[in-house]
């Protein structure tokens, strides 16, 4: 129970940093928080049922359940894609604006002519 | 910024959100409903022998849902080629374009500017070799043990941006050359969606095993596919991060 | 065990978001994805732990670095 | 099934064009790699064309392919779909991508990067539409984003930039959100499969009660987020205003619909989906109403169209809603869902078509503004197109949007209105169409002629603008299809029908006159409203109300506030309903 009450702790840290900080990086930092929260969520819940790792050796028995932990694989992968996609992103963005505040890119490309 | 950043209608948006959010999420976190053992069940009797690993994770990933492995290499391909586009500053023609010219001279500049001590240099030189070598077999033997092609491809690339950074500038290895990378990585994609048709003309289906039933261990595609997809995500996690290190200025 | 790690994660995740230098907050996560690769070895899952311990503290280690150093380090909350 | 791998050709055909591409590009120099980058864009957009119809009478006689991939075991393995609705979203992705390509030839975004993640999108398309377990929609659905952040920043405008960025922050949350409603979903059920789901959540008691309510609630907004109804579009006119003219055409056009008919699979097997498809319903008319609004507000043209997808995706929503609610297999659920699919097909082409001739007139003029742009017409007769076809082409999207007859707009809005008969949506929706004339008058004001020959002209001189054949071509395409799917509307309407009964239903009814004198008399009140409408906004007052509108505050957090209340309203609404 404390478990999933920290993991909730994590995930409202990641989603509070998504909004409320300015820093575009730190977004980013708090996107790659806030997935992390899902992951550690999925592994922890899905080894409730077994005392092993899914690794078939002889005589091995009563593994945890291994599809939450393919699911997390594929998911680490995209959540790092995203990751240095937006940092790109975030790179152009400081190049033409000089600045990681959200509000002053925003307020600086507002009146940018397309 | 001071008063944009503590207003009070800032403030209770972050508060709304937050709130609404944790009502949301609550019931999901802390349900104690026990969790399924339908499909660890069904792997554990049947997960070997379906598809000869022993790892079940690695059965599942380039297995049961390969496709969603492919998806995931998709996605991967797309990041490298999308950032690698968007940092060097030349648009999407130039993306993958391994405009060969222009990376690799980045490339060099790059890494003759960063403030190299003979410390990294010894450190980053000889740990390259041995990180690669512990990536291939990660990829090798992804199916017995935990591992498999897109972590071993993972410390591959590491391996690859050690030796960039080891070596000494004019001295670049035949892997730092981005145009071998980038055709690593092309040609490593176009094997993984071969070998996805490659049970077509069997019968086997898309993504099914050509091998399951010629008397071959099933096993063999798997570490096949590992061994694909860790080239491929060597490469392209490789060439991202020697472009980006080529922009640091 | 898994909640003295689990603390830390919180910890170190606060102190990512809440650093005035963005080097630092990148040092913070790399442990934090350390701290959960154990946690997964904990739980039985040596797979995402490998993972998340090469792409974590590894890959986006060096994303972020790179864009700090083409940015800037300071934030200026 | 001997032809039941030829289902998969939609996805692995893209994809191998795109690693021909990509192969070509790093393996050949020159005319090799250019020869290469052709042939492989050929395998990946036309040659899934022989096999869709090579599929259509299959499928036309109510034959559904499910299979698992590569036939492991279905409890893990990832179960694909192939029934009528699969066909028409194929077939509508394919439709606008071969044309949008066709675009680029001529006007760009150019270069092998581009070709091979405009064919991964396009095999994502086809994936998304057929896939029928949730952790594969998930993946579907990343693709489609990450190819569409990569595609919107192409455009290399500064504005572009920050689109990109605020979408990719918000999809990615909504993707976590996602993830935590696949947990929930997983770990009452131990499948991942939608029949596997539905069928594990029916032997619960109760049906899984919050929990599973829960996470169909959070799946469903993270899923309306793409799709961009009411309070989660915040993401879109900056994203689809920004990006290249194709890429805006293909995006609107396609992309934010096929989540939609995607998220249909699941809604009509799980348990509460219906409520959630009738609150989405509800939320696609004040879409359709508000959008207008806004759009009629913008002043930068391509802004305006995207609000107008906005507001015609609100259209497509409260039929589909209202469909989802009725059931498919009734006759009402299935009028309903032939007219959403039907205006979501017909939506695309006009709106590529206004997307691809607005950006070409745009691109040629150097400026964006409608209240400053005057006498395209002549910059573009200018730019070497002595038989105005973009003209041309654009009256034909702007009169399709209008509801004009013949046009194929004016076709699916009365489909709509007659799939809607009597019910509170169909006022709405009117009131939204009168709004939609309005303001596609202000656009075509563009091409009026100057009245004094002023000094802007220097802008047109520092473009060497040219319209190219190959834009022409695409857009005449484009303006053939809008006017031959209107004109044989009733057919098309016929063969769509049949399509989404997968069979059941016995189709061969007369299909309702969509040319009755009472339709004809709607379409003319709404024209002469929406000129009303017009002057009215052309007045001072009106004018401030409009920059009152436009210049509302919009900010970072704004998008994921309203994201959040969005999916905190629906679980709300789903616990009430249940």
């Amino acid at each position: 129970m404390i478990e999933q009450i920290l993991l909730i702790i994590l995930f409202l840290i990641g989603f509070w940093g998504i909004i409320a900080k300015k820093n575009i990086i730190k977004k980013i930092f708090a996107l790659s928080i806030l997935n992390s929260s899902v992951l550690i969520l999925y592994i922890t819940e899905g080894s409730k049922i077994g005392t092993n790792a899914p690794i078939m050796e002889e005589g091995v028995k009563n593994v945890v359940d291994p599809v939450p932990q393919a699911l997390m694989l594929t998911a680490i992968v995209i959540g790092v894609c995203i990751t240095a996609l937006a940092l790109a992103i975030a790179f152009r963005l400081y190049r033409y604006t000089h600045t990681l505040d959200i509000d002053k890119i925003h307020r600086k490309l507002h009146d940018e002519p397309f | 910024m001071k008063e944009s950043k503590y207003s009070k209608f800032f403030i209770f948006q972050i508060v709304l959100s937050l709130a609404t959010v944790l009502a949301v999420i609550l019931p999901i976190f802390l349900s104690r409903v026990p969790w399924p053992d339908l499909a660890r069940n069904y792997l554990e009797h049947n997960g070997l022998r379906d598809s000869g690993a022993r790892n079940l994770v690695s059965a599942i990933y380039l297995g049961y849902r390969a496709f969603d492995t492919l998806g995931e290499t998709i996605v991967l391909l797309v990041a490298v080629s999308g950032t690698i586009s968007i940092i060097s500053h030349s648009g999407l023609s130039q993306a993958k374009g391994f405009g060969k010219g222009e990376i690799k001279k980045h490339t060099n500049n790059s890494i003759s500017g960063f403030r190299r001590t003979e410390l990294i240099d010894v450190v980053t030189g000889k740990l390259g070799p041995i990180v690669l070598i512990f990536g291939l077999y990660l990829m090798l033997f992804g199916h017995l043990s935990p591992g498999g092609g897109f972590q071993g491809g993972v410390v591959v690339a590491s391996g690859i941006v050690f030796m960039a950074l080891g070596s000494k500038t004019d001295s670049s290895t035949w892997l730092q050359e981005t145009g071998a990378l980038a055709k690593i990585e092309a040609a490593g994609f176009l094997f993984i969606v071969l070998a996805s048709l490659s049970g077509i003309p069997g019968g086997f289906g898309f993504f099914g095993n050509p091998l399951s039933s010629s008397g071959a261990s099933p096993v063999i595609s798997i570490i096949v596919l590992n061994t694909i997809i860790g080239l491929k995500v060597g490469a392209g996690l490789g060439f991202m991060c020697i472009a980006m290190l080529g922009k640091v200025e | 065990m898994t909640i003295i790690i689990m603390i830390l994660l919180i910890v170190l995740s606060l102190y990512t978001l809440s650093s005035r230098d963005l080097l630092y907050g990148v040092i913070a996560l790399s442990a934090f994805s350390m701290l959960s690769a154990t946690l997964f070895y904990i739980f039985n899952a040596p797979d995402v732990a490998i993972t998340e311990a090469a792409v974590g503290a590894g890959v986006s280690t060096v994303i972020f670095a790179w864009a700090i150093r083409s940015t800037e380090r300071k934030d200026q909350e | 099934m001997s032809h039941s791998d030829i289902i998969f050709a939609p996805i692995f055909l893209p994809l191998l064009g795109s690693a021909l591409v990509f192969c070509g590009k790093s393996f050949f120099k020159g005319r090799k790699a250019k020869l290469i980058e052709y042939s492989a864009v050929f395998i990946g957009l036309g040659l899934p064309w022989i096999v869709l119809f090579y599929l259509l009478p299959f499928i036309l006689s109510g034959t559904t392919i499910q299979l698992v991939i590569g036939n492991w075991f279905g409890g893990v393995g990832i179960i694909y779909r192939f029934d009528g609705l699969a066909w028409l979203v194929i077939f509508l992705g394919f439709l606008i991508a071969s044309a949008a390509w066709i675009y680029t030839l001529g006007a760009g975004p150019r270069g092998l990067g581009f070709n091979a993640i405009f064919l991964i999108q396009t095999a994502a398309l086809a994936a998304t539409a057929m896939t029928a377990d949730l952790f594969n929609l998930f993946v579907c659905l990343e693709i489609l984003g990450i190819t569409s952040y990569v595609l919107i920043a192409s455009s290399e405008k500064p504005g572009a930039f920050l689109a990109s960025f605020s979408y990719l922050m918000i999809s990615a949350t909504a993707m976590v959100f996602f993830l935590v409603g696949l947990l929930g979903l997983y770990r009452l059920t131990g499948t991942l499969s939608y029949e596997g789901i539905a069928a594990g959540l029916k032997i619960l008691p109760g049906e899984g009660g919050i929990t599973a309510i829960v996470s169909l609630s959070l799946i469903v907004a993270a899923i309306a987020m793409r799709v961009a109804v009411m309070p989660l579009y915040g993401w879109l006119p900056d994203a689809h205003a920004l990006a290249p003219h194709a890429i805006s055409a293909v995006l609107s056009g396609v992309l934010i619909k096929t989540p939609l008919f995607a998220l249909t699979r699941i809604l009509i097997i799980l348990p509460g989906g219906i409520e959630a498809g009738r609150l989405m319903g509800y939320a696609g008319a004040a879409t359709a109403l508000v959008g207008v609004i806004i759009a009629l507000a913008q002043k930068d043209t391509k802004r305006l169209l995207a609000y107008h997808s906005i507001s015609q995706i609100g259209y497509i929503v409260s039929a589909w809603g209202a469909a989802v609610t009725a059931g498919l297999s009734t006759p009402a659920g299935l009028t309903l869902m032939t007219a959403a699919f039907l205006h979501a097909m017909y939506h695309a082409l006009f709106k590529g078509l206004l997307f691809l001739t607005i950006g070409t007139t745009t691109d040629l003029a150097g400026e964006r503004d409608v209240y400053k742009l005057r006498g395209a017409a002549i910059i573009l007769y200018r730019g070497g197109e002595k038989f105005p076809v973009t003209l041309l082409c654009f009256l034909v999207g702007a009169l399709a949007i209008m509801a004009i007859p013949p046009l194929n707009g004016y076709a699916s809005k009365a489909a709509l209105s007659y799939a809607f008969k009597g019910s509170w949506q169909a006022s709405v929706l009117f009131a939204a169409g009168i709004g939609t004339t309005a303001s596609f008058i202000k656009l075509s004001r563009i091409y009026w002629p100057q009245k004094k020959i002023n000094q802007s002209s220097p802008k047109t001189g520092t473009i060497p603008g040219k319209v190219s054949g190959s834009v022409q071509i695409s857009q005449i395409f484009l303006a053939i299809m809008c006017i031959a799917s209107g004109i044989f509307a009733s057919r098309i309407s016929l063969i769509v029908k049949k399509l989404l009964s997968n069979g059941i239903i016995d189709t061969n009814r007369v299909p309702p006159n969509l040319f009755s004198i009472q339709n004809l008399e709607k379409t003319a009140i709404t024209v002469t409203a929406g000129i009303v409408l017009f002057l009215i906004v052309s007045t001072g007052s009106g004018k401030k109300i409009l920059s009152l509108i436009r210049n509302r505050p919009r900010n970072f957090q704004g998008l994921f506030l309203s994201f959040s209340l969005g999916m905190f309203g629906l679980t709300l609404w789903m616990i009430y309903k249940s």
